[in-house]
């Protein structure tokens, strides 16, 4: 299990290449792997963002996103567990975050990677601040429910 | 006691500051610490507390030497 | 939206990065992407698997692959999708099959990728025929449940 | 009327071949096909037919010039 905060770009295809290259765990022994990306968009609630500043709380950031796998983990039948999260300056179409479940099974690999990305969005520590279009800036009050 | 808060996002903002440092003589709750150090500002209905980067409640006791935060809904992924 | 049937093995990490980069349809409007990979493990059913050979029906193994494609881009909002599989002769570790679908909201990317696997798992014609360690051919049967 | 039988995976080995060209005077299901081209193996109980490459019911009718095609439960991905 990894857990990677990135100041810089995530480049999340590159890092799935080579985490699975890595692990030993894997090789021959999985049969599913599902991965989510969040990638931030140039738009929110009806207005052109610019950019983007991703506060985090250095230390329980971290913390809290290891109890999140860990409990993925847990629940489920999973091999290994990646989760990257971008923190500092954001600018649309960079990755945010990237979480990845490898498990036996396709359900498990399912429900664990919904869990952990459901879970990290009410309970890690990270704070999004827009730059709008206009010069504005604003703290995103509210992850959304998922579908809208 | 040696308490250390800590304001993170738009509480950061709303306190004016990112952290203080007291000392108490009794055990106090989180809300208790956040009015002693902000009396002017009622705290957010929303706002979030968290004793050693552990979540818990506003009303759970802050023990000598922790570090204590205060912060808005989290927003990340 | 995309369908490929690969007989050369599929390197899903090059080809999402790929199919990111091309598509004038996603850049700064998708969200959000989940993706899955099926791999073959060198087990199944208590027994080793040396090989296995991926037979489908030329023209209907696409024909469905794009209607379920299709059902799942009406049923949610899904900007974009695309679908690997491989068929003919294939070895553990191999990926099997990728799915990856983009959205602006990531309850609709997880719901119509996990929608698309599971219809393929039992509408999508390829059958399996392993070789096992000792020499011995079989058909699967069935696919799993997904959890088992 | 013409039709083009085809055989997929361990139904292509219960058949012995892959497929069969016939020609029947009145339209027929897809079963009555089965039964006449393989008179002395029962069709298994899971066994699924495709007419033009659709899913159907093994008590369709085939239509003249029809691609129809029996084969297992499906196992990829």
């Amino acid at each position: 299990m990894s857990i990677i905060l990135c100041e810089q770009p995530i480049e999340p295809w590159k890092e799935l290449e080579a985490y699975q290259k890595n692990s030993t765990l894997l090789k021959g022994k999985y049969g599913a792997c599902n991965i989510f990306t969040g990638v931030m968009r140039d738009f929110n609630q009806g207005d052109t963002v610019e950019s983007m500043y991703l506060e985090h709380y250095p230390g329980m950031t971290e913390l809290q996103l290891k109890h999140i796998a860990e409990q993925g983990m847990r629940q489920w039948s999973v091999l290994d567990c990646l989760i990257m999260h971008r923190v500092g300056a954001v600018a649309p179409n960079d990755t945010l975050v990237l979480v990845a479940c490898w498990a036996v099974h396709r359900g498990d690999a399912f429900d664990a990677c919904r869990f952990i990305m459901e879970t990290l969005k009410t309970q890690a520590p990270f704070w999004k601040k827009e730059t709008l279009a206009t010069g504005r800036t604003r703290w995103v009050e509210k992850n959304s429910e998922g579908y809208q | 006691m040696s308490i250390r808060v800590r304001y993170f996002a738009s509480l950061k903002e709303t306190a004016g500051r990112s952290e203080d440092r007291i000392q108490i003589q009794e055990p106090l709750t989180a809300r208790e610490i956040w009015r002693l150090l902000n009396p002017d500002k009622a705290a957010p209905e929303t706002m979030l507390a968290a004793i050693n980067m552990e979540y818990v409640s506003l009303d759970a006791l802050v023990s000598d030497g922790a570090e204590l935060a205060f912060f808005p809904p989290v927003t990340g992924g």
